[in-house]
């Protein structure tokens, strides 16, 4: 049966099983052995595996993910941490072009069995470089999946497959979800990798969403309900692969979308998954589409200005609103 | 060897850092100041010692242990409060509220990475700008032993040691990267490394403020006459956790009772009585000054005006 | 009157004359003084205004932005060339959250005039790390200009308004340009930043396209015309500020729209126009949005490849026709 | 110091390199291979000497800088021409055509990094990962000495002294950096920085390959022994441009007249007859065995197929 656990400690638990069941599996990272993470989601992982297995790194992004690299294709499995997922540009090179095109560069030679955790997110005060969701910064790079867990058991099945998958993958976990609790499945739990979840049925509006926008979007749709409008949330689970199929079965239903990401409107998974609706499923639009994320500034590191800046459950339901007058 | 009026000012600088600390762990307290700090106690001999030697034209990059460089940099007390407070006194008038953004142009204190090491990329740039617009501006940059061993150092110390600019790096070396000590994380003495990069490499005991001073004040004239960087490595101690409220359990007692006998504020109040600059009442009456002059920054910084929306997209473009 | 120059010589011509105005402007890169570029843009300047500001750097990307961005903020006006584009991955945080974001994370303290010359796009046989055309993935990083010249007279123009201008510019340069000839107009040519060119009027289907993409695009029109379709031809001149008045004036009359690019499909400025498109002038649409970019694969090392896996001003001619039967 | 039979390996491997090169430049000639390539004619000698140190299990990164040291490490001509021909014969079958993608796993051959550093990361992570998986191999990168300021090589260097990697960065100082001279971009000696890592470092002039074996046998065994990583530098000289066809009108004829001098291939051949291990004849048998092999190999290549546009999206992901 079922126990309601976090999302962090779902996290932990991946990790702890998958180490356990493969010893090329490798955690490394800043603090996330002997200090069990800066979150707290990695503790006990050193003492049950020992120091060559929960690795304290330097800091030194682009060795995190550029020596990563080097572990994946000589035999080893590594999950490899950033300390915050804004760190992806102090090792770009590596995550983009090494990380994700070195077996296709060197003619399918190698794999790269890697795991990237990236704790996303603005949580209060962060500020520019500490705040960011940057999962549509791989886009424009084939060769990894991305990755973003909207809850617990996500957390632990996507992280779990992803540490068992060989591509590389990169793995958006939301800072602000750490503590979020949920139920998870007993035993070997997995989640397929870029397989969309709806996670509420609805038929006058598709919200798409993933990570911690996700629980946003279905207390919109609750508030929805209450004024008569049904609106269905799809969790796309990450950006690659994207369940298209999904996303456009759902827009047949509804014939309108609305797109929810915590990172800027500009640049984002919204403009990605817009452009190919507005080339693939036009038709299927009753309603011009609406991206709701935050606003195109950097993310002030005023708290108060951050919470003006960020994408609210307001926002989605006044969006939802807008197309339904 | 420092001189008589050195000594005070750095001690007063020093002890006004404190005081400016203890009054901000006041107004977290009250919820007034977010919680996201890195106290610098145990450091406000290296920065203090170091900055001091700087002129007000010269550049400072400060790191986030602490606000003893920028304050010894010249930037207002009253403006410091206000940053974190994120309200109108601030440098950035509301807009940074906590660590990392400070900027003070005036004084010389350009800003902060919030990425450890881009401070050193950029303090390179401002070396290499005072050398092409031939001015004697001196930069100093500050990090510590973690964010030593970031990529961007390596490219920095290059270039300083290339084009012989008038550059110091200090490397405060707490031994800790939050939980990761120097040894589990660093080859060879970050001493060492200024040779690699053809400049001057000292290592000095961040206990003692006036020492630091010292050797800090070599490397700025040594850069003034154009005879390039030095690398300052600063033995100091983080006589707390990484941030407020770090429990630290990482960190054996030991290590943590050591550290306690390393207060550079500590040993440098001694210091000043030993060498008969001040006595016992000489020294009390300049805390007193100290701590008043703290606290009546702190209650005019409080009246600030939080910033409101219409600030959020204003100074994305110029 | 106008003279007749290649664009290489254009940017060079924007060089000198902005040196020679202001002597705050310098020039820095790898092999861009002594040697004049490894791709001959930046020959005579070394000589004329000395190793001060013509700056042979190491081969430190990091160092090159960053390093641009503290001269930019103590009184100099630096203008950073990264020998390829790509590179921009290799000091991704230096160009995303420095030079774009300093100036506000500091409320506003700052300028940070600078421009970072990026020479983009594939040429045969770059292979995956010198090909790329990453103009998008400064776009979720708010504070900088991009600007992308697609002719001589607008290489000059923007290049000398970038310069000028008090933002930092990303200014991308097409290598696959470099030996192309148009005339450029005499004196102090200035090209307005963020304003789109009509270069060529069509009522049928609007492409819009940057950079190289334009001239493929101008291409396709005229084969279109041929079949009787008629193409306007936008060129946006980058991506930031984007002129969407001019785009959705253009649909308006065509109310088909094409968006050409060199990027891989995904993750480029394309989706995000689509984008754009698809939540303010969806009802200006009378067919799907198309997308052309190349194939979302990292870029063949094999020119042959390449070429198949490169957008073809044919693809964008088969688009149109699409869109019209 | 290096026997007899070393010797003559060295020879005829830095041999067959040459004429292997000779041999990719008329392809080159004939349009049937890319003209961007970057020679490795005076290099041979770095090259050769130090991989032939190593064994088939231990791991190589290459530079972009000629062949020798992958043709060294056992990768057959004929596919390394197949690579260059772009086709079924080559490594990567055809995906790569021309300079930087070459990869042979069953020889220890990992790849390269197009950017110029990327490199020495991912050996930094293969020597950890053998020293996890507990085996004994050792892992040797190679870069120039423009690559080598580059912040990726401070954080490889940093985690290789630190965890004490059984690593080998051999860095290629040929005083050139396409146009950018050493001096003008370099603090210090490349040498000097392992020291400030904690580890070892060798200087060795390359134009005598034999004694670079010595130096890099030297590094091999330490390593092995689990005593850590060392950081060679290897004078040596570029005879070419950067690229086939440079003008280098940024280089001094006296510099490259000098370079001229310091070719290790003709300096090795008459260290040969020099110490009689092999006599002018012995030397030239060697030679005509060495074309005639490098001949074969081209003509062989050749009838390669091309990859077909089906080819594009495989192995993008597994
Ligand atoms: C590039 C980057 N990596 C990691 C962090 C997160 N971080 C902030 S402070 C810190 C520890 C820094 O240690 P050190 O440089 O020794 O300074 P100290 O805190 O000891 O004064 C870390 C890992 C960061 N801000 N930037
Ligand atoms: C990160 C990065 N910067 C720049 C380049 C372009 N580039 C290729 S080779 C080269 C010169 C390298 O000089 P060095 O490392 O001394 O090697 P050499 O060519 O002298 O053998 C440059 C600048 C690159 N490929 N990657
Ligand atoms: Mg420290
Ligand atoms: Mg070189």
């Amino acid at each position: 049966m079922p126990r309601t656990i976090s999302y962090s400690q779902a996290i932990n638990e991946a990790l702890t099983e998958e180490m356990e069941r493969d010893e090329r599996v490798v955690l490394m990272g800043e603090d996330v052995g002997r200090m069990g993470g800066i979150f707290g989601v990695t503790p006990g992982i050193y003492e049950k595996f020992g120091a060559d297995r929960a690795i304290d790194t330097p800091i030194s992004e682009m060795l995190i993910v550029g020596g990563a690299v080097g572990m994946a294709i000589t035999g080893l499995r590594p999950v490899a941490e950033l300390q915050f997922a804004d760190f992806i540009f102090n090792a770009a090179d590596e995550t983009f072009s090494k990380m994700s095109k070195w077996r296709y560069m060197h003619g399918g030679q190698f794999t790269v069995p890697m795991v990237l955790r990236l704790p996303e997110g603005a949580t209060g005060g962060g500020g520019a470089e500490h705040s960011q969701c940057p999962e549509a910064a791989l886009l424009e790079h084939p060769g990894s999946h991305i990755v973003v867990a909207s809850n617990p058991a996500d957390a632990k099945g996507l992280l779990k497959a992803a540490i068992r998958d060989d591509n590389p993958v990169a793995f958006f976990e939301h800072k602000g979800l750490y503590a979020m609790k949920g139920e998870v499945p007993d035993g070997d739990h997995l989640v397929e990798i870029g397989k969309a979840d709806i996670k509420r049925q609805g038929t006058d509006v598709t919200i798409v969403a993933w990570g911690k926008m996700v629980g946003l979007s279905l207390k919109a749709a609750e508030q929805l309900q209450k004024q008569g409008i049904s609106a269905e949330v799809l969790d796309t689970r990450g950006l690659r692969p994207l369940d298209t199929e999904a996303i456009f079965a759902s827009i047949e239903k509804t014939g309108r979308l609305i797109i929810a990401q915590e990172a800027p409107k500009s640049g984002g998974g919204a403009s990605e998954i817009a452009a190919i609706v507005a080339e693939e499923a036009l038709d299927l639009l009753e309603a011009p589409i609406i991206r709701v994320g935050a606003m195109d500034v950097p993310i002030p590191q005023n708290a108060m200005l951050e919470a003006l800046v960020l994408p609210t459950s307001a926002d989605i339901e006044r969006a939802a609103i807008s197309m339904l007058r | 060897m420092t001189d008589k009026d050195t000594r005070i000012a750095i001690y007063r600088t020093m002890y006004t850092a404190q005081a400016w600390e203890l009054a901000l762990m006041r107004l977290i307290d009250e919820g007034l100041a977010p919680p996201s700090y890195h106290p610098g106690r145990g450091s406000e001999g290296s920065e203090v010692g170091a900055t001091l030697a700087l002129r007000k034209s010269d550049y400072l990059l400060y790191d986030h242990r602490g606000m003893s460089h920028i304050i010894a940099k010249g930037t207002p007390l009253k403006a410091l409060f206000g940053d974190f407070l994120g309200n109108s006194f601030g440098t950035t008038r509301g807009l940074g509220a906590g660590i990392v953004h400070v900027a003070d142009p005036d004084n010389g204190v350009l800003g902060q990475s919030g990425t450890l090491g881009g401070s050193q990329l950029i303090a390179a740039g401002a070396a290499l700008s005072s050398k092409i617009r031939k001015t004697d501006q001196v930069t100093m940059c500050f990090f510590g032993d973690g964010a030593a061993n970031r990529g961007t150092f390596h490219e920095a110390a290059n270039a300083a040691g290339a084009w012989k600019l008038p550059l110091i790096f200090v490397i405060q070396n707490n031994g800790w990267a939050v939980s990761t000590s120097t040894e589990q994380a660093t080859g060879g003495r970050y001493v060492d490394r200024a040779h690699g990069y053809g400049f001057v490499g000292e290592w000095v005991d961040g206990a003692d403020a006036f020492a630091v001073h010292d050797v800090a004040q070599r490397a700025v004239d040594r850069a003034r006459r154009g005879e390039g960087a030095t690398l300052i490595e600063v033995k100091t101690v983080r006589l707390t956790g990484h941030y407020a409220g770090d429990p630290q359990a990482y960190r054996t007692t030991d290590d943590k009772e050591l550290a306690a006998t390393q207060d550079p504020i500590v040993l440098a109040r001694a210091k000043l009585i030993e060498l008969g600059d001040l006595d016992e009442e000489g020294v009390t009456d300049l805390e007193l000054e100290a701590r008043a002059a703290v606290d009546v920054a702190a209650e005019e910084a409080k009246p600030g005006i939080q910033p409101t929306a219409d600030r959020i997209d204003q100074y994305i473009y110029a």
